[in-house]
């Protein structure tokens, strides 16, 4: 009885501290130099599944006051809420560069990182973004990859050519928050739906509607939504004027 | 009374009024105990959780059923109606002892094995000693668009549901 | 008010109907206290009157009392866990998780049968050296001392036969290991524990056989050797009371005498 | 010790000195302590997390209808087919509650949105833990015998495995590991029985080493054991951690164990010598479009290419000339089920790519590799060594036997009992982790343990542990209506003189026709009612490519004009779809009105013009395949049937319905006729 | 209580600890017999009034056990999995305890069956009856018996390796020597109370020992594989 509400007690203790990782530093990691900037290199706005091993791994470089890259110099990982490091304290390589690989918490939505490295006269810190999507929001990133992306993102990559440059009306990024956070839900499901016309937007935008299910559409959007940048507040949502 | 003198593990005097005292709080919180052990053991005796399927059916499409057909299902002991003018449940259990009744679709009644009650398919009693009518139960179309029905929610007769 | 009430319970008592049932009442008198033990078929198994020094704790520590106290506890749980209990696999261990986890105090009384079991274990033993130890099973008291064994026997299989029935780990493996000894028996081994199991391993047959015996066979068994224990109690000149000084013999041989000589 | 025994006696005098007042004492305890049991049950967790939910949703906007859906007490959800019970919705009270899905204290967010109703499904069939219980640890953490802890959320997907065996479209972790499954050999060693009652079957090609002397030589083979993904960093080939007596007695074995298969070299000799510009071997190699089978690494160290064949950055290391050359010849005479297409090649064009191919070297591969002649007891002990490790598993070898049973069985990994695990100190406690420490450092588990170490990064492990953590009991003993089958391929063999041409030319490694083959090129099961003769045979004489923006395409295979003619007429006769009917519309006969009313309403109303180009000069989409030709290559009733509905002719076709009238796509359709295509030039991004 | 000097009661040996309701009187007196009564109470309040109390008592404990600690639930059965240790419940851990040295027909068995049977046996076999001192009379005689029984037992364990029953067997031995070497007129109360003890309260207390340790091994000292665990460390 007496263990059980001691093991209750702390388990909804590390259920609402969420596993804050006591930086388990081995005891070999010494820094042997230390800079004073510290630059994203690699890896921020990532987008993964909530609880997944993100694909590439976070890369921060650690700077002098001339920029150049500081070997040996110590970088500490924090991230709230289940996010794991794996290492979470490291030493910057040759080149200067600190790798970890990230695995994000299991709730869906941004997660703040930080990389903390000593610096000669004080702590620097950077901060970096990561997005976890939930079940929903992965369902909707692949059918944005199969249905959308070709038009609406325009990087190519090598396995899919971008097609937004040949387009007369340009797609809006699913990523532009300014624009598509201003759409409503319904908005969106209309336009994805019946296509452009429908909000008296390009007919280059094909209706959807026959194809997707709503399920799908619901999916897509949030995807949408948890991709916006600047980040989507629901509830305070106006409609898009044309 | 005379034995209260004779025994030596009661000490005599005024000790009695303090004694029946403590008889009435140990007699009394027996009772309240006993009482309480009655309520707990109705609290342990009624459970919390049951086993029972959910009274909440699903009936399939309803393109499935066929327009002025009666369609009973055996295991969740109701009918099925597609009338002209829509659908609507009835709970197959008569109303007078509880039988499962039987479409009887020749004569086109509902009859009870039992004692004979005999209903219309709208469940109205033709005759019998069945007290009241064979209930409508709420019926609805689900996100899915299979036809549900609730068969703890009586509703009134005479409701369709239109799809 | 109390007085009021007095007069009701004392009407209550003093009705026709209460007076058929209960016969002589609780006076205060000698004669109705007697009555009281000798009407009462549960009572009428004890003496109206016992030695005073007898009663007192040092000498039985009440261990054959708080053993019946265990046994009545027992009763009562055991019979109020039986209203959610299957003897079914898996459905046995389904209902141990629901009296934990759902039912309104499943979880309190099966720890009391739980712990009143095991109570009643250590009390029987402590009982059996307790009256060792004071020598109270010799002359005229060695069949009691007998139904005593036989009680301890009883208590014994109760208590290995319920353990089988929340079939989770610990059961299995405990009926499985104490079963197997049963059939180390010579020559006649492999069929009592062929019988005890009703097959060859523990499985839906043995639970089966387990909850019949631990409900209702043993549990009757040991009533009717309750009752023929404490009837053997009077029967044998009541408590054994042990001498203070074993010197004192004669003294005391003769005030029991001359008690017990009516 | 006297002074102990008075104090019991005076306490014990205290309370029953006189029996009365103990009773009284007594019963009062009685009562306080009874009175506790209910008073306890009423302060259990789940009562506490209920009440938390009510002042959490107390202050919010919605707070009335939240109030009303709330529901007190136990819920429970019965799921009597799966012997489940699952009560955690007494706690997770807001699993619903769309509004409650940025409520960051649990228990209280919402469930994402997934296809199934919760109330139908319950939790525990995908996130494992105790259904039963209504407490935390119990609910969640328990390990007991055959009771597992809650699943990590990165292995959720495993949970939808249980049920559908097919490849789901929410479940990417779940079906790329089930294709690693199947592609790294795992089940090549290890049995994987699926509820269906088959097993996992590997598609991974694995070379027959009868002949390895042939293909390579000792020290290659050394330098691969010693570590695969040195040689190719692509290579599934795990590395078995070989000393290097043991590497150079196992190459020694193989070399010796080979027998010739490539007798007829001097037959391939040829006069040719290779052209001294090495772009004219690149120039072969891209119009044959080996790239979509096999990877390059490129300069800047990319892989850059398909996974169907092995990596070919370093092959000059590794393949004799002689062999390349036969093999170019015609892959089957080395190995027959081989997924290479056979080229046509001319001898000259032999030359050419075994050139260039020899030529992908790495000048500092195996440099340091010193082997000495092999003594016979080094290839007996190799010999050993190959039946120990279980080489005969995936390979080919002569004078060792396939091994049967030569892993565990992984059928019901993912209801592994943790009692049964034995865990490495230190290490946590859970089923998944022991599954991904296992794949990722197989050999720490023991000295003796034979698992190889296979190069994989963690996503690779954790979508792996994801497809093994289905392989459940309860996917096993489900009713058979509650799960999804799998989509098996066929074993569809096509007849005649055109079916040993298309297993030749390997038409089955790419495309799918009639549920058997790979998915990277169209399904063309349907292929005879959708095009042209004349386009077909054209397009095999020399593939031009349909859709700009893929990278993969058809190679060259040099066919003959009788095999052509074999093939289309097969094609065209066999592949027809029954719902396309080429004469029951007269789509060909047009005006130019109705022409110019589908160009009308190509452009305006349906806008194809975003994703497919008519006219080079104004027309830029490059999604769909360009339509210049399409009058010659497509049939009107296909093009009608597809503006129809693309998705009844090609299951997943990403153009979307536009739910064209039979009018617009008549129109459409004699518009897109018109399109004949003077020139078959495509235009070039 | 009172004085003893009215009568000499002729009461058989066999019938001096029990009450009896016949009365041996001598010739030399007449047939008078002085009833001394002791004090008696009605069983109806006094005994079960204090039965009630004592099992109310007894509720109290059991329901605040039952309230702190929750009776153990493994897993459910798994017959392809043997938990390390298998247990039987902890009454039955002294004959576990044998098992893991004896043959199964020997701890299973024989022990058990024996041990009811020397149970059920006590009363009939008490020959000595009076309950005298094991060593009140042929004093040498029996301290050889003695020697040699205790020497064969510890033998017999040693040869078992059952030292864990060796140790109350020697406590209870060293006890009996102690017992040997005392009178009813020894100094310490200790001793006299050592020597008045007959042979049988020497046999059950070494049982009871042995039970008590062989128990508490079986139940706290057992690990995984039988293994010796000290409880404190897990």
């Amino acid at each position: 009885m007496m263990r059980r509400s001691i093991l209750c007690l702390a388990f909804s203790i590390s259920a609402i501290a969420g596993c804050k990782h006591s930086s388990s530093i081995a005891p070999a990691l010494k820094a042997t130099a230390a800079g004073t900037a510290l630059v994203e290199s690699s890896g921020g706005k990532q987008i993964g599944g909530t609880g997944s091993a993100l694909k590439d791994p976070l890369v921060v470089q650690v700077n002098d006051d001339q920029g150049a890259a500081v070997a040996g110099a110590m970088v500490e990982f924090r991230g709230a809420e289940g996010v794991h490091f794996e290492p979470a304290a490291t030493l910057t390589d040759s080149s200067g560069q600190a790798t970890t690989s990230v695995t994000l918490g299991t709730i869906a939505g941004h997660y703040q990182l930080s990389a903390t490295t000593i610096g000669k006269t004080q702590q620097v810190n950077l901060q970096i973004v990561e997005i976890a999507l939930g079940y929903q929001q992965q369902l909707g990133s692949l059918l944005e990859e199969k249905y959308c992306a070709r038009c609406h993102d325009s990087e190519s990559s090598a396995e899919r050519v971008s097609n937004y440059d040949n387009l007369e009306v340009k797609p809006h990024p699913f990523a532009e928050g300014e624009t598509l956070n201003k759409m409503s839900d319904a908005d969106l499901v209309a336009m994805i739906q019946h296509g452009g016309p429908a909000l008296s937007k390009s007919a280059l935008m094909p209706p959807y509607g026959s194809t997707l299910t709503a399920s799908e559409v619901r999916a897509l959007i949030a995807y949408i939504r948890a991709v916006a940048d600047p980040q989507y507040q629901p509830g305070g949502t106006v409609y898009a004027k044309n | 009374m005379t034995d209260e003198k004779q025994n030596a593990i009661l000490p005599p005097g005024q000790e009695l009024n303090r004694r029946a005292f403590f008889t009435k709080i140990g007699l009394g919180s027996l009772g309240i105990a006993a009482a309480g052990t009655l309520g707990f053991t109705y609290e342990f005796l009624s459970p919390n959780v049951l086993y029972e399927p959910s009274p909440i059916i699903n009936a399939g499409k309803p393109e499935s059923f066929a327009v002025d057909s009666v369609t009973m299902d055996v295991n969740a002991g109701i009918y099925l109606v597609r009338a002209v003018e829509g659908f609507f449940a009835l709970s197959a259990v008569c109303t007078h002892l509880g039988c499962l009744t039987a479409w009887n679709p020749e004569l086109g009644i509902i009859k009870c094995p039992c004692h004979g009650s005999q209903f219309k398919r709208t469940g109205e009693k033709i005759e019998g000693p069945a007290p009241k009518p064979l209930p409508w139960l709420k019926t609805w179309v689900s996100d899915d668009g299979d036809l549900m029905v609730d068969r703890s929610t009586d509703i009134p007769a005479l409701q369709f549901l239109r799809i | 008010m109390p007085v009021q009430e007095y007069g009701i319970v004392e009407r209550l008592r003093g009705s026709r109907v209460w007076r058929s049932v209960f016969r002589s009442g609780t006076g205060t008198s000698t004669l109705h206290r007697s009555l009281a033990v000798q009407q009462n078929i549960f009572l009428h198994l004890f003496a109206t009157k016992v030695r005073k020094r007898m009663i007192r704790f040092n000498v039985t520590w009440f261990l054959g009392t708080l053993t019946l106290g265990t046994f009545f506890i027992l009763v009562i749980t055991g019979v109020l866990l039986m209203l959610y209990y299957h003897p079914s696999v898996p459905q046995a261990y389904a209902d141990m998780k629901d009296l934990q986890f759902v039912v309104s105090s499943g979880l309190f009384l099966r720890n009391l049968h739980r712990w009143s079991a095991q109570a009643m274990v250590f009390l029987v033993f402590a009982h059996m050296f307790k009256v060792f130890y004071r020598g109270a099973y010799r002359t005229p008291r060695e069949f009691n001392w007998v139904i005593g064994v036989v009680l301890l026997i009883i208590t014994l299989l109760l208590s290995y036969t319920g353990y089988l029935l929340p079939w989770d780990q610990l059961a299995f493996w405990a009926i499985t290991v104490g079963s197997n000894l049963s059939s180390t028996v010579p020559l006649i081994g492999n069929k009592i524990h062929f019988l005890l199991l009703g097959g060859n391993q523990v499985n839906a047959n043995a639970l089966l056989r387990f909850y019949v015996l631990h409900c209702v066979v043993l549990p009757l068994a040991a009533i009717i050797f309750i009752a023929v224990h404490f009837w053997r109690i009077r029967k044998d000149g009541g408590l054994y009371v042990q001498q203070s000084e074993p010197k004192m013999k004669a003294v005391d041989d003769a005030a029991l005498a001359t008690t017990e000589v009516k | 010790m006297q002074s102990l025994r008075k104090s019991i006696s005076s306490v014990w005098r205290a309370l029953f000195g006189d029996p009365v007042r103990a009773f009284g004492v007594v019963s009062l305890l009685l009562l306080a302590v009874l009175a506790i049991a209910p008073a306890k049950e009423h302060f259990s967790e789940w009562h506490s997390y209920q009440n938390r939910y009510l002042s959490l949703i107390r202050d919010r906007g919605d707070a009335v209808s939240l109030r009303r859906r709330f529901q007190p007490g136990i819920q429970q959800v019965w799921l009597p087919q799966l012997g489940v019970v699952d009560r955690c919705a007494t706690c997770h009270e807001g699993l619903t509650e769309a509004s409650l899905a940025d409520v960051h204290a649990q228990p209280f967010r919402q469930h994402p949105s997934i296809p199934h109703k919760l109330d139908e499904f319950g939790c525990v069939i995908c996130h494992r833990g105790q259904g039963a219980a209504t407490t935390v640890a119990e609910a969640h953490q328990s390990e007991r015998a055959g009771e597992e802890p809650i699943l990590p959320a990165r292995y959720i997907e495993s949970g939808c495995g249980q049920c559908h065996q097919n490849a789901l479209t929410g479940t990417p972790h779940l079906n790329q590991g089930r294709v690693m499954l199947a592609r790294y050999g795992c089940v090549r060693c290890h049995t994987a029985k699926l509820p269906d009652g088959s097993t996992v079957v590997a598609t991974d090609d694995p070379p027959s080493l009868m002949h390895v002397a042939d293909k390579t030589t000792r020290a290659w083979i050394y330098s691969w054991l010693k570590d695969p993904q040195a040689y190719a960093s692509t290579a599934t080939m795990p590395n078995y951690k070989l000393s290097n007596s043991d590497a150079s007695d196992i190459s020694a074995f193989l070399v010796s164990s080979s027998t010739p298969r490539v007798g007829d070299t001097a037959a391939v000799e040829v006069k040719f010598t290779a052209p001294a510009d090495p772009a004219v071997g690149a120039t072969l190699y891209g119009e044959s479009f080996c790239a979509s089978c096999h990877a390059v690494q490129n300069a800047a160290g990319n892989i850059v290419g398909g996974n169907v064949g092995p990596e070919l950055t370093r092959v000059g290391n590794k393949a004799k000339p002689e062999w390349m050359r036969a093999w170019l010849e015609n892959p089957r005479s080395y190995n027959s089920t081989t997924l290479m297409p056979h080229y046509r090649f001319t001898p000259q064009q032999v030359t050419i790519m075994a050139g260039f191919l020899e030529a992908k070297l790495d000048s500092d591969y195996g440099t340091n590799v010193h082997l000495d002649a092999a003594t016979p007891q080094q290839i007996a002990h190799g010999k050993k060594l190959t039946a120990e490790l279980g080489c005969a598993a995936c390979h080919e070898i002569n004078g060792v036997k396939k091994p049967e049973n030569f892993a565990p069985d992984l059928s019901r990994i993912g209801s592994k009992a943790l009692a049964q695990i034995v865990f490495l100190p230190g290490m946590e406690h859970s089923l998944p982790r022991y599954i991904s420490s296992k794949i990722q450092q197989p050999r720490a588990f023991g000295p003796g343990l034979k698992m190889p170490q296979f190069t994989l990064t963690t996503a690779q492990t954790s979508d792996l542990t994801n497809a093994l953590l289905a392989l459940t009991d309860r996917s096993h003993t489900m009713p058979d209506m509650l799960r999804v089958a799998a989509v098996r391929d066929t074993n569809y063999q096509p007849a005649g003189h055109a079916g040993k041409l298309m297993a030749d030319l390997a038409c089955f490694s790419c495309h799918r026709i009639n549920g058997r083959g790979g998915d990277m090129a169209p399904d063309l099961t349907f292929e005879g009612s959708s095009v042209q003769r004349q386009w077909l045979d054209d397009f095999l004489k020399n593939p031009n490519t349909l859709r700009p923006s893929l990278i993969r395409r058809m190679p060259r295979l040099n066919l003959t004009d009788g095999d052509r003619k074999e093939l289309t007429d097969y094609m065209l006769a066999v592949y027809q779809s029954p719902a396309i009917d080429q004469d029951s519309e007269p789509l060909t006969t047009n005006t130019p009105a109705v022409v110019e009313h589908g160009r009308q309403l190509f452009y305006s109303r349906y806008a194809c013009q975003s994703c497919h180009i008519v006219d080079p000069k104004t027309d830029k989409g490059y999604i769909g395949p360009t339509l210049t030709a399409v009058g010659s290559r497509l049939t009107p009733a296909w093009i009608y049937a597809w503006l129809k509905n693309p998705q009844a002719l090609r299951p997943g076709a990403i153009e979307p319905n536009q739910n064209v009238s039979d009018e617009d796509a008549r129109a459409m359709t004699a518009f897109l006729m018109t399109q004949k295509g003077a020139s078959k030039q495509v235009a070039k991004r | 209580m009172s004085e003893p000097k009215d009568f000499i009661a002729g009461v058989d040996s066999d019938q001096r600890r029990s009450p009896t309701r016949v009365v041996f009187v001598t010739r030399r007196t007449s047939a008078q017999v002085k009833v001394t009564h002791e004090d008696e109470v009605q069983t109806f309040p006094e005994v079960l009034f204090r039965a009630a109390l004592i099992i109310e008592l007894l509720a109290v404990v059991l329901v605040v056990f039952s309230l702190l600690f929750n009776a153990p639930l493994e897993g459910i059965a798994d017959a392809s999995h043997t938990p390390n240790p298998a247990k039987a419940p902890w009454y039955f851990l002294g004959l576990q305890e044998l098992l893991h040295y004896f043959p199964p027909v020997v701890a299973g068995v024989l022990v058990p069956t024996l041990l009811i049977l020397a149970l059920v046996v006590i009363p009939y076999f008490d020959v000595n009856i009076e309950a005298t001192g094991l060593f009140l009379v042929h004093r040498q005689k029996r301290l050889r018996i003695f020697y040699v029984a205790a020497v064969s037992l510890l033998l017999f364990l040693m040869l078992f390796h059952v030292y864990v029953a060796v140790v109350p067997t020697v406590i209870v031995a060293i006890a009996i020597v102690i017992a040997a070497n005392s009178t009813l007129e020894s100094p310490h109360r200790f001793r006299r109370y050592l020597a008045s003890k007959p042979l049988a309260y020497w046999i059950m207390t070494w049982f009871l020992f042995e039970l008590i340790v062989l128990t508490a091994v079986g139940t706290f000292f057992r690990g995984p594989g039988w293994s010796w665990v000290l409880p404190w460390r897990s």
